[in-house]
């Protein structure tokens, strides 16, 4: 029928000269991007692990903790990242559910496993560090079960991905259940204010300023760049091999089509 | 009373599988979606229907329905538009009858009667039996009664003669032309002829492979 | 709404609707606990209440998968996008019947498993009613997950998974009521009114979210 | 055989094979029980035991869905009617996989969660030897109950229910061996041995019933 | 080698679907099971591959394998038969070679190798894809390879042309065309013409709706 398929001229042209938000970022830019990136964030993390780590070494003993207090600069560090590393994957399910963005689709699923990491690291360091303080590698309160809690989210999410053979599909389910869970990252936050916990309350990021003293603030605090810098670093990376992985199974799918084309006109095979 | 359809572009599964796909179907015509396997015609009335998001920042706009009779108002498509899909949306455990007056409570009743319905597509006396006892073709046939019980303007009809024996499906060409003598619209994708006057065509072409977003 | 209400009701009465396999499941629970701590009566007297909320939860949890899947099978849920009546409306519904199909029976059969367990009347009367109020919220925050994973062959498990840790509010405000009334420090009320608009919060929230998943899922 | 066994533990790897839903459940159940019997350390190091061996059993048997309704939607099963292997030795092979996919993680999860429960270390290490050894009689016995159910969708729940009162000796045993450890007058030895020989037993009549009732299917 | 079908009697879900079924193939021939949906050609299928038990005390005696050449003893029937049912019996999340490689382990490994087997059916280059990004016909072609790489005699076809496209019809048509030359057996279900030389035909009418166990 003549009256379809026909294209009328202004519209088409309106549509080609409107940017598309996937010009920004697309993923061959992004891979562009990482590559380059990439070595510049290594070297910046070596280093900041290693003034990092020399600083907390060098940090006087805890007059209460004695040497112990250094677990502090791998705990405290760990436990900021594995929520960063939440909000992280909250903007990115924001930018899923209203971009539609097939990148920050990847980010999600690329943090996920790299914040269950940071997660395991600070339920390890806190027990091991729990052992001398409270005499025991664990307690249900409020602060340590809600961040056993944001380990059970990360690794639901972890499994819905799985269950999910075709990642596109996945994209906006995971991104509400992303969403969803957000509401943990503010309970653990405040656990230590509004119940009684054994964990202490917040000593850096707390209104009204930080009370540990600067000896140990200083290296922690580098420690706690060296963190997000080693995130950065391995979020690049995860990012960039999903973003392979992808371009995989599209390139499957045209091997497979391309077979089926082949058989049905051979002229072309 | 038109169906316009502009340029709109459907993925699925991280795949483009439409592209600028544009028409327009009038009260009173039909529209025949065609193409091989695989090729979309499916996913076409899905999104018309409005069960599949449009790609591209494409917003419902560019699916619309312009000169509304004035009865008509500003209700969204989706509660002017029917979709027969491949699936029959009824439960095999209930009655037929349990079955249809269900849908027409909950899409609307201004259609025919239950006995009409059954009547018109030639399974009267059915109307107690469980769904599931019924053979595929007669399913189909209860399935369409949904369109005749629940009055809507615009038909959305995915290969609605599959399982139907040649009477049924010339019954159903009766039941079309019914709809569109009424001022309604029809949108099929079929491989096989359904028997109407006149209707308009669109093929729809696979796309080339090249325009994912991972590639 | 009413109607659907109605239709789901219906089906669970008829062949293949699974009445009992959330009761029986229950049962299951509470019968294995016994078994694993021994039969040490003022230990059970004592769990109480907490293993019949566990055991409610957990069969609540894992009935959430007869929720969406099979109208999505059957292409009833396309139907659903259709009508009149906005999405969450329909899942408020839905999860209505729900309850009445597979939460209304558990609340039922908890005084009677509570005998088992040895728990005293009072006890048993405030588990039961903490769970009356409590299990609705239950199903209203599962209905998420549920809409979440409804394109899921065998995706029981992982419904329960996803909505485990948002019903543990749900579980420590219930238990917290029922040991209220048992034990003399701890206050009944106001857990129990906690635990209340808990109920209200999510029968609102729940469908709206759930419905929102619905729509945005791919086939 | 061999060729099933690995390709159903290829199957687990890919996408879609739910590796790590059992494990989650298992870890879901662990926390719920402090959230409801409250963080008395004393009283929740002395259920220990039978916590994780009541969240082992039932998220055993609530993966044991998997383990023939996908090869029976696809066709596999009806091709296994026609290889030279026996029914019963495939069953045996699918029951191995199935168990060291969702089995032996269990085993291997059950120490970490031992310590959230307080335990002492003799009894994580007795706990964690009588689940080795008990979960396979599990699968086992679970295999009859999943070939049972194997045409209905959603089974899921059902065959737990059906599964369950046959595994209630492997818990009895499993628990009063773990507790054997770590309470003094009672042994440890003989229920560990009962429990082995049971695991034996059903290694054996397991197959032989199951792949009974999968040629009895209907469809 | 003669396939042997005597009076055989299957119920399903309580009703009798086929009553006094008899019929003998010898080598070298193919029998083609025709009837209307519903009739019950795929059930007589899956009898015959042992997947469904007989009726009323017929017993596996009423289908047998008569004068079997010396290399075939006493194996039972199963093992000399290939099922191709509805469903390809294939995992999406393997690739196509892990696929046929996984049967062919398990079915007896005497037939075509993997190259051999694709390129027969015209589908060379698809070993390392997973399964599950084929389309239709393509998955049903690898389906087919199950047959060419474990070498049985008795091959049992439910539709086994559904989906494939006129091209891959046709070199179906030579498989099976091999198969009997080399002194198989085919039975196959099908509304379809599947071009063979001269094969012998079974009509299946529906029952009378009278010999269920409560009537
Ligand atoms: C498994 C056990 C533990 C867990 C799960 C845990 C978890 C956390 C979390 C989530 C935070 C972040 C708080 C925030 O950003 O507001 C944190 C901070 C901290 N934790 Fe732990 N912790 C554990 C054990 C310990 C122990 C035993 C100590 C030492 C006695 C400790 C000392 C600290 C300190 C000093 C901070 C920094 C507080 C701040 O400045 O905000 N933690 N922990
Ligand atoms: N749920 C899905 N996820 C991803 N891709 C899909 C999905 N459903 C369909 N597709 C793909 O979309 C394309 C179009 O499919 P569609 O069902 O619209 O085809 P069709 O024209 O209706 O074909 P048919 O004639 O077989 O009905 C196909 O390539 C198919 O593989
Ligand atoms: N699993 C089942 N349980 C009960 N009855 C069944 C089952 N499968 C099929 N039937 C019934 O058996 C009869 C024969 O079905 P069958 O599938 O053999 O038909 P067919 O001849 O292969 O039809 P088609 O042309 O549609 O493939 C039908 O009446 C059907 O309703
Ligand atoms: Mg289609
Ligand atoms: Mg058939």
């Amino acid at each position: 029928m003549s009256s379809m398929s026909e294209t009328a001229p202004t519209l088409s042209t309106t549509k080609a000269s409107r940017p598309r938000l996937s010009d920004l970022a697309n993923p061959t830019r992004f891979l562009w991007l990482a590559e380059r990136l990439l070595p510049f964030v290594w070297l910046i993390t070596a280093i900041l692990f290693a003034v990092g780590l020399w600083m907390s070494f060098a940090a006087p003993e805890d007059y209460q903790q004695g040497r112990t207090v250094r677990i502090m600069f791998i705990h405290v560090p760990s436990v900021w990242l594995a929520m960063f590393a939440y909000m992280v994957m909250v903007s990115a399910a924001l930018g899923v559910l209203v971009w539609r963005h097939p990148l920050a689709d990847v980010a999600a699923r690329a943090a996920a496993p790299l914040g269950a990491a940071f997660t395991f690291l600070g339920l390890v360091t806190g027990s091991i560090w729990g052992r001398p303080m409270w005499g025991t590698w664990w307690v249900w309160d409020a602060r340590l079960t809600s961040f056993l809690v944001l380990l059970i989210i990360y690794l639901g999410l972890m499994a819905l991905w799985r269950a999910m053979e075709e990642p596109a599909d996945a994209a906006r389910p995971s991104a509400i259940m992303i969403l969803v869970g957000a509401i943990n990252i503010p309970i653990i936050k405040f656990s230590v204010d509004w119940w009684n916990t054994l964990h202490q309350p917040a000593s850096v990021f707390r209104a009204g300023g930080p009370t540990m003293t600067s000896e140990f603030l200083i290296p922690l605090m580098i420690m706690a760049l060296a963190f997000s810098f080693l995130f950065l670093a391995l979020h690049l990376m995860v990012m960039r091999n999903e973003i392979y992985r992808r371009r995989i199974r599209t390139l499957q799918r045209k091997a497979a089509r391309a077979a089926g084309r082949a058989k049905t006109n051979p002229e072309t095979a | 009373m038109k169906l316009v359809c502009d340029h709109i572009a459907v993925d699925r599964g991280g795949e483009a599988i439409l592209r600028d796909v544009s028409f327009s179907v009038s009260s009173g015509e039909a529209l025949i979606v065609s193409g091989a396997n695989g090729a979309g015609k499916s996913t076409l009335l899905r999104a018309l229907a409005g069960l599949l998001p449009l790609a591209e920042g494409r917003t419902s706009n560019h699916i619309r329905l312009e000169e509304r009779p004035a009865g008509l108002g500003y209700l969204p498509l989706a509660e002017l538009t029917h979709y027969l899909g491949h699936e029959n949306a009824m439960k095999p455990a209930l009655t037929v009858e349990e079955n249809l007056n269900f849908w027409r409570d909950e899409l609307g009743g201004d259609g025919a009667e239950l006995d009409e319905a059954l009547d018109l597509v030639e399974l009267d006396g059915v109307q107690n039996l469980p769904y599931g006892h019924l053979s595929t073709g007669q399913r189909r046939r209860v399935s369409i009664c949904r369109l005749l019980m629940s009055e809507r303007p615009l038909w959305l009809l995915d290969e609605p003669t599959s399982g139907l024996d040649k009477a049924s499906e010339n019954r159903f060409a009766e039941i079309m032309q019914d709809q569109l003598e009424a001022g309604g619209i029809i949108v099929a994708a079929t491989h096989l002829p359904l028997g109407l006057n006149s209707p308009q065509t669109l093929e729809i072409k696979p796309l080339a492979l090249d325009s994912g977003a991972f590639d | 709404m009413i109607a659907i209400l109605k239709r789901d009701l219906a089906l669970s009465l008829r062949a293949g609707g699974g009445l009992l396999t959330g009761v029986l499941f229950f049962l299951a629970v509470i019968v294995v606990v016994p078994f694993s701590i021994g039969p040490d009566l003022n230990l059970l007297a004592r769990l109480g209440p907490a293993v019949l909320w566990i055991g409610a939860l957990l069969a609540s949890l894992l009935e959430l998968e007869r929720l969406f899947q099979a109208d999505r099978e059957d292409g009833s849920l396309d139907q659903m996008m259709l009508m009149a009546t906005p999405l969450p409306v329909l899942v408020f519904a839905k999860a209505v019947a729900h309850w009445l199909i597979t939460g209304l029976p558990l609340v039922l059969a908890a005084p009677l498993f509570g005998l088992f367990l040895n728990m005293s009347s009072t006890a048993i009367l405030a588990t039961s009613a903490t769970l009356l109020v409590g299990t609705p919220a239950i199903t209203f925050i599962g209905a998420v997950g549920a809409a979440i994973t409804v394109t899921l062959p065998r995706g029981g498990l992982l419904i329960a998974i996803l909505a485990l840790p948002l019903t543990i509010p749900v579980l420590v405000f219930g238990v917290s009521a029922a040991y209220g009334a048992v034990e003399d420090p701890a206050p009944f009320l106001p857990p129990f009114l906690i635990l209340t608009t808990i109920s209200l919060f999510f029968s609102v929230i729940g469908p709206f979210a759930a419905a929102f998943a619905l729509k945005m899922r791919s086939g």
